[in-house]
C-alpha cells in the first residue's frame, strides 16, 4: 500500500494495472511463461510509446500453482490494491475466481480458458473469454475437414483423442452435434492424465483407421503420440491439434517428423510477427526484454501478444470513450467497442460487443511444413448457430 | 511467569478434566475467541476473507482428518474426496429447495456415509498400505466427479453454490461469510477438545496404539475404526459443503483433487498428529506460506531491481515450501503443536527453569 | 485378610473357566492340543511350561484372539469359544500380556481410564454435549479407577506418561487397567518377569489382595517358580502344548516330566 | 475377438507395466531396507533427466558418459538426503517420515525446475521409433529396452539382497536398535538405499524422459509407481515386476473392454479397483512380507 | 581384588551421567569396572539405571534420544565416550539388548550374517556360525526358518549367537534370563560361562535373577535409583543381608503371603 506513494511525477499517474495470475510453477509451465513474458514485454512497449493516455501501464505477474485457492488469494490482494483487470490462464482458477468478478465488478478476461458459455455476455457481464472457445476451436476444426473432403463429410471417420478431464472432454459435446448434422463417425479415444502412456489409444487408432485424429491435449503428451503414431504407422498428416501446440513440441517431435501436422489456431504463428519484430527491437536489443528470448520464438508468446494486445487497445478505447481515470465500467465499454481488431495482423480479428464476448471466436487451420506453419484456411468461425445453441443452453443454466 | 503451575491445585474430578488446566491456557483461549468474534471489525476484509476465512475452515477439516490420523491412527489420502462428497451433496441439496441448515447436515451425512466405505478398507489394511488404498478411493472419486456431468455441473465441471442462508437470514457480507467459518470451527474444535477427556477419545486411541490390546478391554476396534471414519467424515462435508458456500462459491473437481488430499494431510502431520492447536499452526503454513513466499519473492527481486525469469521466481517459493516442510520436521518431528508445546512448557518454569532436574 | 484355608472354600462355589480338549494350530505347528483345566471360583491357578509349550497361545485360545480350532471354553457356565476378544471382556475376563500391552502415548491414568470401557457408553453425540451426557459418567468411573490407583500405589505417576516408566510399574499399571474392569476372570501373562525379588513380593501382595478383596479368580503364568508354589492353589503344566501334570504345586513340581521338561535338574 | 490385437495391447500394456516397474524398484529399495516410504522417487527421477539433458544437451558430452555421471551425482545425492534429513527421523512413526519425503519432493521438484525451467526437453537416446514386429503385432523399442532396462536392474538387486551387504540392509528394516547393537551401520544402509534408489531414478529419468520427454511430468509417475509397489508387495523386487506387468495389462485390455461401456476413459478406475481389491485380499501386497505380530 | 585393580581393566566407566531427552536423568554418576576376562553383574531393581548403563557402554543411547552428560568411558585404556555404536562393536564390545530383538523377517542364519563385520571373510564366518550352532543345537535345526517365529528362548539363543558373531571381547547381556524356562536359564547361563573360560571374552550380565547371576560371576554391582550403592565379589553380596532379602529371596522359602503391606525402607537408599 505504502509502495504506491512514489515519488515524482509517477505519484500523479495511476497506472492501468493488469492483475496476470498465472501458475507459473505447475502443468501448465509448458505455456504459462511465454504467455506472461509477452504480457510483460508489451507492456513495457506501450510504457516506451507514451502509456495509454499519457500514463503507464503495469503487469503484476503472479504464480498461483493451479489452485483455485491461491488463485482467489491472487485475486482478492490484487483487487485491493486497485487492479480490476485479469486473467489466469487456468480453467480451475478462473471458474474460482469467476463468481467474485462477477460479484465485485472486476473484469475477467479468460482467452483460451474458462466456461466457454461465458461469451454470453447477456449472461456473464464481466467476463471476457475473447478468442476461440474449444466449442467454436472444434467446430472450426470440423469445418475444416469439410472443406477438405469437399463439402460431403458422410463417408469420413474422425477421431478426437483427448484428455480426460473437463478441459479435454468439453468439445465432445459439439463433435457429436456435428457428427449427427455432417454425417461422418466420431471415434473418442480418451487419455488419461498426464498423457505419458498412450499405447493402447494409438494401436486402437491405428486398428480402427479415422481419416482424421482431433486431439485435445497439451504439451508433452503431443510429443507422446507423436512417437505413438510414428510405432504405428499413422501418417502425422492425419493429426489436427488444439492450439496448444508449440515450437517446442514441434522440435521435440522432429522437425521432419512432424511435417504435415496440423493445429487450429487464433494467432499468427512464427517469427516475423510485425507487433514480435518491434519488441524484439526495441526491447530485447537494447537488453530490455523480460526474459529469454528464445521464449519469444514461440507460438504462445504469440498468444500472449494477441491476448495483450486486446487488453490494452480495450484500455485505448476506454480513455478514448470516458477519459482517465479508466473504471471497470468505462474499460467494459472500451472492450466492447473493439471492432475487426487484428493487432497489426497478429491474429483473427475480433469484435467483441454486449452479447457476444468471444469476439467472433475465429481459427484457422495450419500445418507445419518442416520450417514453418503453412495457413490451411482462413480465419473462420463455422456453424456459429450450433456453437451458440450450446452456449445459451449451458448459460441459461448459472445463476440458478 | 505467565503460565503457572504452582499453587494451582485440582481439588475435584471435575476441575482436574477441565478442557485447559492451566489457568493462562484458559485466558488465552478465552483471549482468542475474542479476538476471533471481534476480527469483522478489526482485521481488513481482504485479510478476513482470503486468509482467515479459508484458515478457519480448512482448520475444521484438518481437525476431522486428525481425528482419523492423529487419534485413530489411520493413514487417509482420499480426504479432500470426502470433502468432495459434502460439496456436492450439500449443494445439489440447496439448489433442491432445501434449507441450508438441512442441506449442510446432509452433505455431512453423505460425507459420512462414502467416508464410511473408506474405513472398510481400513478394517484389512495398515500403514502405507492404507494409504494407496484411500489414494486409490480419491481416483475413483476424482473419476466419478469429472465423468457425470449430472453431478459436477454440466461440461465445464463446475456447480454453482446457491446463497448461503442460516436461521433464514441472507448470507452474503464478508463478515457473515466469516462468522459461519468462525462458528463451524469452534464447534469442531470443542468437539475436538472433549474428544481429548473422554471415553470416545481414549478409545481411539487405543485401536490406534494397540488394537489387540484395545480388544481385551472390550474396545471394538471394528466399531471404532468405522465411528470416526464416519465422524471426520462428517466434519470433512460439512467443511467441504461451507468452503464452496463461504469462499468458492462454486464447486469443482479441482477443488477437491488428490493434491489437495495430500494438502490437508500435511496440515495435520506438520501441525503434529493429534494436536489441535498443531492443526490451526498446520493449516495456517501449508495454506498461507506459499502465498506469503510467493510475494516476499516477488518483492524481494523487484526491492533488489534484479531481473529474474519469471519461472524462476515462481519455482523458488516452492522449494522453499518443500524446504519449509522438511526443517519443521527435523526441527520438530511432532509438528508445529510440539514446539508450541515445547515453548509453553518453557514459559511454564520460566524464570525458574535452573530449579529443574 | 482372606488365608489360605478360606480360599480353598471359597475355590468351592463353582467353575469359572473350563477347558475341554483345546487344540489350536499354526500352519503346521500345533500349539497346544487337549488341553482340559477347570479353574475354580476365587482359585489362583498356575500354568507353566517351556518357553514356546502353547501357555500364552492358550490365553489367547481363551480370550478369542486364536479361538481354538477344537474344544471348548466356557466362563461361568456360558459356551464362549470362539468369541471375539472384546466381546469376551464384556463377559468379565480381563489380561495383561507377556510383552506388556500398554498405550505408550497415554498417561498411566487414560490407560487404566480404558479398563472402564466396558462400563462406560461412549459415543459421538456423547464427546460433543460432553457437560450435558458425558461429565458424570466420566467422574463416576474416575472414583473408581482412584480405587485401584490408590491400591496399587500408582498415586504418584498418575499424570504421567506410560512410556518411560520401568518396567516393573508398567506392568503394575497394566494389572490396575485389568482390575478396574471389575473382572470375574483375570488372566496374567508373566506378570513378573524381569523382576527382582522385593518386587516379586509386592506383585503378589497384589494378587492375592485382589482376590482377597475382589473377590476375582487369577490364571497366572509364570517361570518363577517360587511365586507358583507360594501364591498358587493348583496349576498346571504343558510341554510341547500337551498338559504333562496338574494338581497341588508342591507335588507338580516335583512330578519327573516336569523337572525333565522345565525345571531342569539343577534346580535349586 | 481380435486376438492379435488383444496380444497387441497385451504386449504393450506389460512394456509400459515394466516401465512402471522400474519406477517402483526405487521405492521398494527404500522401503526394503529400511522401511520407510519415499514420495520423492518421483522428485529423484525428474532431477535424474534432468542432469542427463544438462550434461548431455547443455554440456555437450556423449549420452553414454552423460548417463554415468548423472547416476553417480544422483548416488551422492541420495547419501546427502539420508545425511541431511533422514538420519534426524531414524526411528520415528511412518507419517513423519512419509511427510519429509513428500517435502523433499517438493524442494527438489522447485530447484530443479528454478534451475532448469518447466520447458519440456527431450533425451534423444537415439532409440529408433520405427516399429517392432512380432507377427502382426507392432511393438514399441523404447518400450522394450526400458523394459531390459527393468528386468536388469531387478536381477541386480535380486542378486544384491542375498548378499551380506542386502541382508544387512534387510536387517536395518527389521530393527535400527538391533543393528546398531550389532555394529550395523545404519546411517550408511539407509544411506545406501536411497543412494542406489537414486540411480534407478536416474533409470527411470532416461527412459521416461525418452517416451514422454523432460519435463515435470516425470515426477508424477510417483503415484502409478507406488499403486505398482503396493500391489507387488512394498519390499518386493518381483512384487514390484510382477505387479507392473499384470497392471499394464489390465489397464490396456481392460480399458480397452470397459471405455465403451462406461463412455469414457476407464484406465484409472481400473488401475484403482485393482489396487483396492488386491490389497483388501492380499493386505500387504503380492509378495510383501507380513508383519509378524505375536499376541 | 587387588591384583585385578593392577592390571589394566578391559572396560572403566567413571562417574558417566547418562540424560534422556535432556531433562531426565537416568544414571548419576555410575563407576563400573571389567577388568580382562572376568565376568561382572550389575543388579538393582526396576528403572535403577542398569540398561542406561549398558546402553552408555554400547552407545545405543541415541537411538533412545539419551546422552551422556559427564563421565567418561575407557575400553581397553581408550576414550570411547562419543564413539559411534558401530566403531564400539568394531573395538569389540556388543550389547544384547532387553527384549531378544532379533532380525525377525530374516532367518537365523541371516541374522548371523547380518551381525558379521563387514571384513570377516567367509570362511571366518562359516566357522563362526558352526561354533554358533555348536553352542546353541536348537538354532542349528532351526537355521533357514523365520526367526520371528522361534519360541523365546531360541530368539534368546539367537540373540546371543548373533552377538559373538561380531567376535566381541566384552559381551554385555541385559537380563537374557527375561522371562525363560528356569532349565533354559541354567543352560543359557552354562554356555557364558563356557564362552567366558574358553575363550576368555569379558561378560558384563544384567540380571533380576540374581540367584542364578551371583553363582557364574566373580564379582556384581548394585545398582540403586542411577547410583552404584554396592560392589563386591559374588561372595560378599551373597552374603550381603539386604541383598539376600531383596535379590536372592529364600528361594522356594519365601512366603509370599507374609508380604507385607507397606514397604521396608532400603537401608542403601539415601
Ligand atoms: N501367531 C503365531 N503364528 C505362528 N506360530 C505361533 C504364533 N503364536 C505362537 N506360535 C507358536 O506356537 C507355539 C506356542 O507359543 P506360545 O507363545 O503359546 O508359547 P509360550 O508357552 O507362551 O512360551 P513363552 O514362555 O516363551 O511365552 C510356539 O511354537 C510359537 O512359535
Ligand atoms: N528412552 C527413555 N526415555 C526417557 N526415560 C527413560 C528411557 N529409558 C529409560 N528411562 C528411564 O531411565 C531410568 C532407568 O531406566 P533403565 O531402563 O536403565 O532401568 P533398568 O535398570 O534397566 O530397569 P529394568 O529392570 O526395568 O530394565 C528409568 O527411570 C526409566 O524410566
Ligand atoms: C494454459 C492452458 C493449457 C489452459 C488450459 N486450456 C485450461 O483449461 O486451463
Ligand atoms: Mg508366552
Ligand atoms: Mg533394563
Amino acid at each position: 500500500m505504502m509502495g504506491g506513494l512514489i515519488t515524482g511525477s509517477q505519484a500523479l499517474a495511476e497506472p492501468f494495472k493488469v492483475g496476470v495470475c498465472y501458475d507459473l510453477s505447475k502443468a501448465y509451465t509448458f505455456a504459462s511463461p511465454q504467455v506472461s513474458q509477452a504480457a510483460m514485454d508489451l507492456a513495457k512497449l506501450v510504457n516506451l510509446k507514451g502509456g495509454i493516455g499519457g500514463e503507464p501501464v503495469e503487469v503484476i505477474v503472479r504464480d498461483h500453482g493451479n489452485e483455485p485457492q491461491r488463485g482467489i488469494e491472487c485475486y482478492s490482494k490484487l483487487s485491493r490494491e486497485g487492479v480490476f483487470v485479469f486473467d489466469t490462464l487456468s480453467t480451475p482458477v478462473s471458474l474460482a475466481i469467476l463468481p467474485r468478478a462477477m460479484e465485485d465488478g472486476r473484469v475477467l478476461m479468460q482467452s483460451l480458458v474458462g466456461r466457454g458459455d461465458a461469451v454470453d455476455g447477456t449472461v456473464f457481464d464481466w467476463v471476457y473469454p475473447v478468442g476461440p472457445t474449444y466449442w467454436g476451436q472444434a467446430a472450426n476444426d470440423v469445418a475444416y475437414l469439410k472443406q477438405l473432403h469437399d463439402g460431403d463429410l458422410s463417408d469420413v471417420k474422425v477421431g478426437f483423442v483427448y484428455f480426460d478431464y473437463p478441459f479435454g472432454q468439453e468439445p465432445i459435446e459439439i463433435l457429436e452435434t456435428l457428427s449427427e448434422k455432417e454425417g461422418f463417425d466420431l471415434e473418442l479415444y480418451p487419455v488419461p492424465l498426464p498423457g505419458s502412456d498412450q499405447a493402447s489409444v494409438w494401436s486402437k487408432v491405428r486398428r480402427d483407421k479415422p481419416d482424421h485424429v482431433i486431439v485435445w491435449m497439451l504439451g508433452g503428451a503431443h510429443v507422446v503420440a507423436s512417437k505413438e503414431m510414428q510405432r504405428n504407422r499413422i501418417p502425422m498428416d492425419k493429426y489436427i491439434s488444439v492450439n496448444w501446440l508449440n515450437e517446442v513440441d514441434i522440435a521435440n517431435i522432429g522437425n521432419e517428423a512432424a511435417i504435415g501436422l496440423k493445429r487450429g489456431t487464433n494467432v499468427v504463428g512464427g517469427l516475423d510477427v510485425p507487433l514480435r519484430q518491434e519488441i524484439l527491437a526495441e526491447l530485447y536489443e537494447k537488453g530490455e526484454g523480460s526474459g529469454p528470448l528464445e521464449k519469444t520464438e514461440d507460438v504462445f508468446y504469440n498468444t500472449g501478444l494477441a491476448m495483450y494486445s486486446i487488453v490494452f487497445e480495450a484500455a485505448r478505447k476506454a480513455v478514448e470513450l470516458e477519459g482517465l481515470p479508466i473504471t471497470p465500467e468505462s474499460y467494459k465499454a472500451g472492450l466492447e467497442t473493439l471492432k475487426d481488431f487484428d493487432a497489426n495482423g497478429l491474429m483473427a480479428p475480433i469484435t467483441v460487443t454486449g452479447e457476444d464476448h468471444g469476439g467472433g471466436g475465429k481459427t484457422r487451420i495450419e500445418m507445419w511444413d518442416g520450417e514453418t506453419w503453412v495457413p490451411q484456411t482462413d480465419w473462420i468461425s463455422a456453424y456459429s448457430d450450433v456453437v451458440w445453441d450450446v452456449v445459451k443452453e449451458s448459460s441459461e443454466k448459472y445463476g440458478q | 511467569m505467565f503460565y503457572r503451575l504452582s499453587g494451582v491445585h485440582h481439588a475435584d474430578y471435575i476441575s482436574d478434566s477441565r478442557m485447559f488446566k492451566v489457568p493462562a491456557d484458559r485466558n488465552l483461549a478465552v483471549f482468542f475467541l475474542i479476538i476471533g468474534v471481534a476480527a469483522p471489525f478489526i482485521i481488513p476484509s481482504l485479510y478476513l476473507n482470503s486468509y482467515m476465512l479459508p484458515w478457519l475452515i480448512w482448520t475444521a477439516a484438518a481437525l476431522g482428518l486428525n481425528l482419523v490420523t492423529g487419534w485413530a491412527g489411520q493413514l487417509h489420502l482420499g480426504y479432500a474426496a470426502v470433502m468432495a462428497v459434502g460439496a456436492y451433496s450439500a449443494i445439489h441439496a440447496a439448489k433442491f429447495g432445501v434449507p441450508w441448515e438441512f442441506a449442510l447436515i446432509i452433505g455431512g451425512l453423505a460425507s459420512s456415509v462414502i467416508g464410511s466405505l473408506f474405513a472398510f478398507a481400513a478394517l484389512r489394511v495398515k500403514g502405507l498400505y492404507l494409504a494407496l488404498t484411500t489414494l486409490a478411493m480419491q481416483f475413483v472419486m476424482d473419476w466419478v466427479l469429472t465423468h457425470s456431468p449430472a453431478i459436477s455441473g454440466g461440461s465445464h465441471a463446475s456447480l454453482q453454490s446457491p446463497t448461503l442462508a442460516l436461521l433464514g437470514q441472507d448470507i452474503t457480507s464478508d463478515a457473515g461469510y466469516y462468522y459461519v467459518a468462525f462458528g463451524w470451527c469452534v464447534l469442531v474444535t470443542i468437539f475436538m477438545l472433549n474428544l481429548k477427556r473422554t471415553g470416545l477419545g481414549r478409545a481411539l486411541v487405543a485401536v490406534r496404539e494397540k488394537d489387540f490390546a484395545a480388544a481385551i478391554l472390550g474396545v471394538n476396534s471394528f466399531y471404532y475404526k468405522i465411528l470416526a471414519f464416519a465422524t471426520s467424515s462428517f466434519i470433512a462435508g460439512v467443511s467441504g459443503a461451507l468452503l464452496v458456500a463461504t469462499f468458492f462459491f462454486l464447486a469443482a473437481p479441482e477443488q477437491f483433487s488428490v493434491n489437495v488430499s495430500i494438502q490437508v494431510l500435511a496440515m495435520v502431520i506438520v501441525g503434529g498428529l493429534g494436536s489441535i492447536i498443531g492443526s490451526y499452526f498446520g493449516v495456517a503454513l501449508i495454506l498461507l506460506v506459499p502465498g506469503l513466499v510467493n510475494g516476499l519473492v516477488a518483492a524481494g527481486s523487484e526491492a533488489i531491481g534484479m531481473q529474474i525469469n519469471v519461472e524462476t521466481l515462481a519455482h523458488i517459493p516452492n522449494a522453499v515450501y518443500g524446504a519449509l516442510i522438511v526443517v519443521i520436521l527435523l526441527i520438530e518431528p511432532l509438528g508445529l503443536g510440539k514446539l508450541y508445546g515445547n515453548i509453553r512448557e518453557y514459559l511454564m518454569v520460566w524464570p525458574f527453569d535452573q530449579l529443574r532436574k | 485378610m482372606m488365608t489360605n484355608k478360606q480360599t480353598a472354600n471359597s475355590a468351592g462355589d463353582g467353575a469359572i473357566l473350563e477347558c475341554s480338549g483345546i487344540e489350536r494350530r499354526f500352519g503346521g505347528i500345533v500349539a497346544v492340543t487337549g488341553v482340559d483345566l477347570v479353574i475354580q471360583q476365587g482359585e489362583i491357578f498356575g500354568l507353566v511350561g517351556p518357553n514356546g509349550s502353547g501357555k500364552t497361545t492358550l490365553t489367547n485360545a481363551i480370550t478369542g484372539f486364536y479361538p481354538p480350532n477344537v474344544g471348548t471354553v466356557r466362563l461361568a457356565g456360558k459356551d464362549i469359544t470362539g468369541t471375539a476378544p472384546h466381546k469376551v471382556a464384556t463377559l468379565g475376563v480381563a489380561r495383561t500380556f507377556q510383552n506388556l500391552a500398554l498405550f505408550n502415548g497415554m498417561s498411566v491414568l487414560d490407560n487404566i481410564l480404558l479398563g472402564r470401557h466396558i462400563h462406560m457408553k461412549p459415543g459421538v453425540m456423547r464427546t460433543a454435549l460432553y457437560w450435558l451426557a458425558a461429565q458424570r459418567e466420566e467422574i463416576e468411573n474416575r472414583k473408581i479407577v482412584e480405587e485401584v490407583i490408590e491400591f496399587l500405589q500408582l498415586e504418584s505417576i498418575r499424570h504421567e506418561l506410560v512410556d518411560g516408566l520401568p518396567i516393573g510399574l508398567k506392568k503394575r499399571v497394566e494389572l490396575a487397567r485389568a482390575l478396574v474392569a471389575e473382572p470375574q476372570m483375570l488372566i496374567l501373562d508373566e506378570p513378573m518377569a524381569g523382576m527382582n525379588q522385593e518386587e516379586k513380593g509386592y506383585m503378589s501382595r497384589f494378587i492375592l489382595d485382589a482376590r482377597a478383596e475382589r473377590g476375582v479368580s487369577v490364571l497366572l503364568i509364570e517361570h518363577h517358580m517360587d511365586v507358583i508354589t507360594g501364591i498358587c492353589d493348583r496349576m498346571l503344566a504343558l510341554n510341547y502344548g500337551e498338559m504333562i501334570a496338574s494338581g497341588i504345586p508342591k507335588e507338580v513340581v516335583k512330578d519327573p516330566r516336569v523337572i525333565e521338561a522345565y525345571i531342569g535338574g539343577s534346580h535349586g | 475377438m481380435d486376438w492379435i490385437f488383444l496380444s497387441e495391447l497385451a504386449i504393450n500394456g506389460a512394456l509400459t507395466g515394466l516401465l512402471y516397474s522400474l519406477f517402483a524398484i526405487g521405492l521398494v529399495l527404500i522401503y526394503k531396507a529400511s522401511s520407510v516410504p519415499n514420495l520423492a522417487q518421483g522428485g529423484l527421477t525428474m532431477l535424474g533427466a534432468y542432469v542427463v539433458v544438462a550434461l548431455s544437451h547443455d554440456a555437450g558430452l556423449p549420452l553414454w558418459l552423460a548417463i554415468p555421471l548423472a547416476a553417480l551425482f544422483m548416488f551422492a545425492l541420495g547419501f546427502g538426503i539420508e545425511r541431511v534429513a533422514l538420519r534426524r527421523l531414524a526411528g520415528r512413526p511412518v507419517v513423519m517420515i512419509l511427510m519429509l519425503t513428500l517435502g523433499l519432493d517438493i524442494f527438489l521438484r522447485g530447484t530443479t525446475l528454478a534451475i532448469w525451467g518447466g520447458t519440456s526437453r527431450s533425451m534423444e537416446l537415439g532409440v529408433s521409433y520405427d516399429p517392432l514386429f512380432l507377427g502382426d503385432i507392432f511393438i514399441s523399442r523404447i518400450h522394450l529396452v526400458g523394459a531390459a532396462v527393468a528386468i536388469g536392474l531387478f536381477v541386480a538387486f535380486m542378486l544384491f539382497f542375498r548378499s551380506r551387504t542386502g541382508i544387512k540392509l534387510r536387517a536395518i528394516a527389521d530393527d535400527y536398535t538391533a543393528s546398531w547393537s550389532v555394529g550395523i551401520s545404519v546411517e550408511r544402509g539407509v544411506g545406501l538405499s536411497w543412494a542406489l534408489a537414486s540411480v534407478v531414478a536416474v533409470a527411470a529419468g532416461v527412459i521416461w524422459g525418452e517416451v514422454q520427454g523432460v519435463d515435470q511430468s516425470l515426477s508424477l509417475l510417483l503415484l502409478k509407481g507406488l499403486t505398482v509397489a503396493v500391489l507387488g508387495g512394498l519390499d518386493s523386487i518381483l512384487g514390484a515386476v510382477i505387479a507392473g506387468i499384470i497392471l499394464g495389462i489390465i489397464e490396456n485390455v481392460g480399458a480397452d473392454f470397459i471405455d465403451p461401456l462406461v463412455g469414457g476413459g476407464s484406465r484409472e478406475l481400473i488401475v484403482a479397483a485393482v489396487l483396492i481389491l488386491t490389497v483388501m485380499i492380499r493386505p500387504h501386497g503380492l509378495f510383501g512380507r507380513h508383519d509378524i505380530e505375536r499376541v | 581384588m587387588q591384583d585385578k585393580a593392577e592390571a589394566q581393566p578391559i572396560l572403566s566407566m567413571n562417574s558417566v551421567e547418562v540424560l534422556y531427552d535432556n531433562v531426565m536423568l537416568a544414571i548419576k554418576g555410575v563407576s563400573v569396572q571389567v577388568p580382562k576376562g572376568e565376568m561382572i553383574a550389575l543388579l538393582g531393581s526396576n528403572g535403577a539405571g542398569k540398561s542406561t548403563t549398558l546402553k552408555a557402554i554400547s552407545g545405543l543411547l541415541k537411538a533412545e534420544r539419551g546422552r551422556i552428560s559427564r563421565g567418561e568411558i575407557k575400553f581397553e585404556g581408550e576414550d570411547i565416550t562419543d564413539a559411534l555404536a558401530q566403531n564400539r562393536v568394531q573395538k569389540g564390545i556388543c550389547h544384547v539388548i532387553e527384549g531378544r530383538r532379533v532380525f525377525e523377517h530374516l532367518s537365523p542364519d541371516e541374522n548371523l550374517t547380518a551381525a558379521a563385520p563387514t571384513g570377516m571373510s567367509r570362511s571366518t564366518l562359516n566357522a563362526e556360525k558352526e561354533k554358533i550352532y555348536a553352542y546353541f543345537p536348537r538354532l542349528a535345526e532351526r537355521r533357514n526358518s523365520q526367526a520371528g517365529y522361534l519360541s523365546g528362548g531360541e530368539q534368546q539363543m539367537l540373540a546371543i549367537g548373533r552377538a559373538l558373531v561380531t567376535q566381541p571381547k566384552l559381551l554385555m547381556l541385559d537380563e537374557p534370563s527375561l522371562g525363560l524356562a528356569p532349565f533354559l536359564v541354567a543352560e543359557i547361563f552354562g554356555i557364558l560361562q563356557k564362552i567366558n573360560k574358553e575363550e576368555g571374552m569379558s561378560v558384563l550380565l544384567v540380571e533380576q535373577n540374581a540367584l542364578a547371576a551371583l553363582e557364574i560371576v566373580s564379582e556384581g554391582y548394585l545398582i540403586e535409583n542411577g547410583r552404584v550403592v554396592m560392589n563386591g565379589t559374588a561372595e560378599a553380596l551373597k552374603s550381603n543381608s539386604d541383598i539376600q532379602e531383596f535379590y536372592l529371596g529364600g528361594g522356594e522359602g519365601t512366603d509370599f503371603h507374609n508380604v507385607k503391606h507397606y514397604s521396608r525402607r532400603k537401608r542403601w537408599l539415601s
